[in-house]
């Protein structure tokens, strides 16, 4: 499928499409005349604006440094994308910040989005604020009671939080209503969805906002060691992470396509606390949709998706909120179809024995969901085979996760984990 | 309960007056009360019956439906449970199965919209409305559809621009699903301007579809308002929804609820009649 | 005084110096002479290793933007240096990095640091992860449970948090404490101060880390605006993030030292509750040693010291914990009695607004102290008189204020304070 | 007291036999008690008291005697006071301020040290310890110690490499305070090898200056080792202090705490008188 058709109906092999309520439909069409207009074909200067503000207000080229302690322990050399170094501490602001400024020239008045554990809402307020525009933010009442500092920063920054009280008070609930309120205001409103989901064009647009991860990496791998790395390393939950540091090595845009198609591809999904799944429950106690999943339709687009044999979608889980979500992006699952990507997972303790190993040996504490990408490494047998030149994608930081990563670490056993016993008493949050 | 496989009888239902056509959530609280609930609406003079089928994400629906279709899941609500529960109605009205396109899909073995049609067909199902599937998507269903005989509804919203709007008109039978307003599902005080636009749009695309407006329809009054604005039906579904919620919340009787629904149904369904006498209208 | 002496002595003026027990004498004069080869002198190519440290693991350069909306309130163009983007959230990693690199080129084995805040801290747990050294931080018990992401930071990139439960629990029992350790342990450990204070080499070499602040500033303004700006404004506690941004416009070492004496520089002290001092409880509402302190001598230095008539160190105050100390930079001290940067201060009220105007108006959430930079420009009378150009200097990010930000607007009527009604009930911790 | 404007009366104090020099902070816990404290240890046999005037930053102190430093100042001492202290005192020993040189430099009218030692002088202090004043700052204070006759004590630390020992040891007037070991003041068990080698290389530059070694002297035994490693003096703080914590913890009346201080004050004169008579010494 050549990459034109690719753009106007939004599929991805079988994947993809627009599967949304009709009343959204003449907004999506809207969005997707603007996303070809603007994104790809820098009209009015977009682009440019876009890449003055994502690099003077987003701090965009993020570094790419070696990991030492990491390197002599896997015996290749590991280096580290640093979108935590990102304005507001994950890749989150490179898509929430491209669609507030893309609302704007289409002269929407006012952004709403969802938010799971807060990083896409988090990353939406800043960029909403920065940009001068009001912003509505939905998320589930138990996110909201777990997740307080998020909450905070994005009251702080002027958006509106709005509690969602049915189902489970979590992401899917927040998705749904983000859908309702859009399907009400879509006059005057964008939408931001916070990963590759979705229907089209998001998938594609938010991917195109997180291509700079990937052109970056190129280029950095080049004046690092003289050439292209030969395997990247990315969480996927969404999977906008993964397919920023993937896309220009699936899809060169840049200057500069030569030798990408010999670049491995790892897409680390969440393994939970374990692959299998509680069909009469309809509970995943992993978010592995990729590795586990199977093919339908969900929030818009048709994908790789965590469900019972009637459809129903299921509960995913993980230590990790960001990556639990029963979806994944339409783009990567075709190219794990493909054999492009290849989809690989590691369980909790993994992860959060990689959270503690990261922090101590290379002094960056890494989301939990980045931590199941370093985590990778060590699951494997034997990590030099992933080639001489290893880049992970350390999505985002991990000061969100201090309260969670110190609870679950407490409740198992890992060899590396620190012990808290300088506080008095009180308990860890 | 008849249908079976035949032709859809949902056009025969447009014919004679003006429509009422009910929602209901299948299965919701209970197996056992829902069916005396549909079956109440039908009593109520229903002339087409919107049964919902439970899907766990209903992007669509606004919290009253929503909640409708948590009950009707916890209350054991699959598939399966479904088509039995088709198959157990004792009414004759045609049937509309609303759902979203994920549950459609899965059905059967392979991957795609045909096994679930011919199964629901078999079961008695007349048509179908499915609010996540835009007529860009809705090829192989529509296939599906004309191969056992069964209308596809598409539903029209306020936005919908004439380009699409005549591409909706040609991929649907049955009837249009005419959304009053922008929004989600759930009922609300008036009828909007834009309804009576929505309407005049679609005659203008010259189709002989009836026109079913939902959205919001809670009374007599905007029953009959609808209809003067020129429908050809009135779809109720939330404040049918919000009776049968209120029955659980109080853990009244079931047929106590159906009862309330019965009367509510008759009311609206006088309001869509009042309209088409012309007294009635000229008195509003 | 030429240069030259300045290095050799470390005096600024009347300010600065070294006093220290003779026990340190020696690690002083050792670590005088690592400053001068490694730091003045790049021997063994310690500036080449830093600069690339300090770009790949830290983020370096930051970015500086325009402000658009503080440009259009202030009738000038106002832009923001980003040290908040640096790794760890403030600029304290410059120093923090610099010292742990130069501790492993001369041979030390381990490294002790004190923290308030916690803010130097983590960043020295950080760095030292980063270049595998084991590291101690002392901090007060006081401290300790009130700044516990910090601690929990701390621990997690593996250092020890030795708690000081002596005195009020706060930084400056810390840094008696970490100086007593370094007096044990001298030979082997090297202490890493927080900020230009303490006795020569510490002010020098502490401000060299951070002189890229500045150095990159001027680059940057000539970039944006083709010249250097009218005026620089910074927060000033001891003073680093100040002489960061201010050292290249003082004292050129760049290639580009035309015109800098055109710049007009402000740091602003943190004003607390009220300028006026409580002599009979030893006590000063504030934090404004440069506007209100008097000439004395503290941890090692000659400097402006909020003192008694006695001489007795003072409790100094501010809603900023990074604000709060008693002292401050010997050779600010002396550039304010010089004349060549203005000593000004805002208080605790006009920082909590402008904490939250730069939240909410540029999607910026800054730290407390930075908040005193920011409110200075609101203060003034008619901002444009400041000139056409102003710089700010972001110093850090302000996710580890959250918690005390909401609480100190809890109790104040501040005209743009955001709503917390989302929470269910509980209190805002 | 007496003591006056006259000359330091130091050098006299090493001259017949080795030095017993405690530490005490004046007015720990009050002024009164504190008074009566530093007389049991005249009465114990102190060749010279170093009398610690508190400053709120004691870098140089370990937990022992912060504490102390705590205790006093929360008592109400000044530098006023402090003078008042040294005034009321009814010893007839060599006095010793010990303090930080903030303290020093702020007294008076103009920054500086002069006036400070001008006071102290009349009131009837022989001499200073300024543990974070280095050779390098040390100027100013000496100059106005040669105008008041009085001496100026500096501390001659494990670490401090051979040029700068000569430097210490040209500054230096009355003794030198050679410390025992690495680390801050506090009460050890034992008393290290460095000792031995500090007082060794002092003895190398050829001073005739007494060499008084502190840092960690608490019991007869450890007395007895450092004179008969060749100091001149021991200088005990902490263990002394220790007492006063306890008795001020413990509530007990003054004298009582007086009375004790009194009993280890004698045996540390003790042991520091054993180890100058040849027997004793070999007897270890
Ligand atoms: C730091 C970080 N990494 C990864 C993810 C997963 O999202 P995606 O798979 O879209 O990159 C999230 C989502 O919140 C995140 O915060
Ligand atoms: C963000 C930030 N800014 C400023 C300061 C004040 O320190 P300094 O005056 O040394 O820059 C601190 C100290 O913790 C800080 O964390």
């Amino acid at each position: 499928m050549s990459e034109q058709q690719q753009r106007r109906d939004g599929k991805f092999g079988d994947y993809g499409g627009q599967y949304v309520p009709e009343a959204l439909m003449p907004a999506i069409e809207e969005l997707t005349d603007a996303y070809e207009r603007y994104v790809l074909g820098n009209e009015d200067g977009f682009m440019d604006e876009f890449r003055r503000r994502i690099r003077d207000f987003g701090g965009r080229p993020t570094p790419m440094g070696r990991a030492d302690q990491l390197s002599e322990r896997y015996g290749t050399e590991v280096y580290l994308k640093r979108e935590d170094l990102l304005h507001g501490g994950a890749h989150k602001l490179n898509n929430a910040l491209g669609q507030c400024l893309l609302a704007k020239y289409m002269g929407k008045e006012r952004i709403v989005a969802e938010t799971g554990a807060g990083q896409h809402g988090t990353a939406t307020a800043m960029a909403a604020a920065h940009l001068d525009m009001p912003c509505e933010i939905y998320m589930g009442r138990r996110d909201i009671n777990r997740q307080r500092p998020n909450v905070f920063r994005m009251r702080i920054n002027g958006a509106e939080v709005t509690p969602v009280e049915v189902g489970r008070g979590t992401l899917k609930e927040a998705i749904n209503e983000t859908m309702r309120d859009w399907a009400t205001t879509v006059e005057t409103t964008h939408y931001i969805i916070g990963s590759i989901v979705g229907p089209h064009p998001f998938p594609s647009m938010v991917r195109d906002f997180h291509r700079p991860i990937s052109a970056e990496t190129k280029r950095q791998s080049r004046e690092a060691f003289g050439r292209l790395p030969d395997a990247v390393v990315a969480c996927a939950g969404g999977g906008s992470n993964t397919m920023g540091i993937f896309s220009e090595f699936v899809d060169p845009r840049d200057s500069d396509p030569e030798g990408v198609d010999d670049v491995d591809l790892y897409a680390v999904e969440a393994g939970g606390s374990t692959l299998d799944v509680d069909e009469e429950r309809g509970v995943a106690p992993n978010s592995a949709s990729l590795s586990t999943g199977t093919e339908g339709v969900l929030h818009g687009a048709r994908t790789k998706v965590l469900q019972d044999t009637d459809g129903q979608i299921m509960e995913s889980h993980s230590v990790s909120s960001g990556l639990d979500y029963a979806g994944v992006g339409p783009e990567l699952a075709n190219l794990v179809e493909e054999g492009r990507v290849d989809a690989v997972n590691v369980d909790d303790d993994a992860a959060l024995a990689a959270f503690h190993r990261l922090s101590q040996t290379e002094g960056i504490i890494p989301a939990l969901e980045t931590a199941h990408a370093v985590a990778y490494l060590e699951q494997h047998d034997d990590p030099s085979e992933l080639g001489e030149y290893v880049v992970i994608n350390v999505s985002g930081r991990g000061d969100k996760d201090l309260a969670a990563a110190m609870e679950e670490t407490a409740g198992r056993d890992l060899p590396n984990a620190p012990e808290m016993d300088v506080f008095d008493g009180e308990g860890l949050r | 309960m008849s249908g079976g496989t035949g032709e859809s009888r949902i056009p025969a239902a447009f014919e004679s007056e003006p429509a009422f056509v009910p929602y209901l959530a299948a299965g919701d609280p209970t197996f056992e009360a829902s069916l005396a609930y549909v079956e109440a609406l039908e009593r109520a003079g229903a002339d087409v019956i919107e049964l919902g089928l439970p899907f766990s994400e209903p992007i669509a629906e606004g919290p009253t439906i929503q909640q409708a279709v948590v009950r009707s899941l916890d209350g054991g609500m699959t598939v399966e449970r479904y088509f039995e529960f088709v198959a157990a109605l004792d009414v004759d009205v045609p049937l509309v199965c609303m759902t979203y396109y994920n549950l459609i899909y899965q059905y059967g073995d392979e991957e795609g919209p045909e096994p679930f049609v011919e199964r629901a067909a078999a079961e008695g199902i007349d048509g179908f409305v499915v609010p996540d599937l835009p007529a860009e998507e809705a090829g192989p269903l529509r296939a599906a559809c004309d191969a056992h005989g069964r209308d596809l509804v598409s539903i029209v919203a306020p936005t919908t621009r004439d380009d699409r709007l005549q591409r909706l008109v040609d991929l649907s039978s049955g009837y249009l699903y005419v959304q009053a307003r922008l929004g989600v599902t759930g009922a609300r005080a008036s009828v909007s301007d834009r309804t009576t636009e929505s309407l005049a749009r679609v005659a203008e695309t010259g189709t002989d579809l009836p026109r079913a407006v939902g959205f919001g329809i809670s009374s007599f009054e905007q029953a009959r308002d609808v209809i003067a604005a020129g429908a050809d039906g009135a779809i109720v579904g939330s404040a049918l929804v919000d009776i049968v919620a209120e029955g659980h919340a109080e853990d009244r009787p079931p047929e106590e609820t159906a009862a309330e629904l019965e009367a509510l149904g008759r009311e609206l369904k006088e309001g869509a009649l009042a309209a088409a006498e012309p007294e009635a209208s000229q008195a509003d």
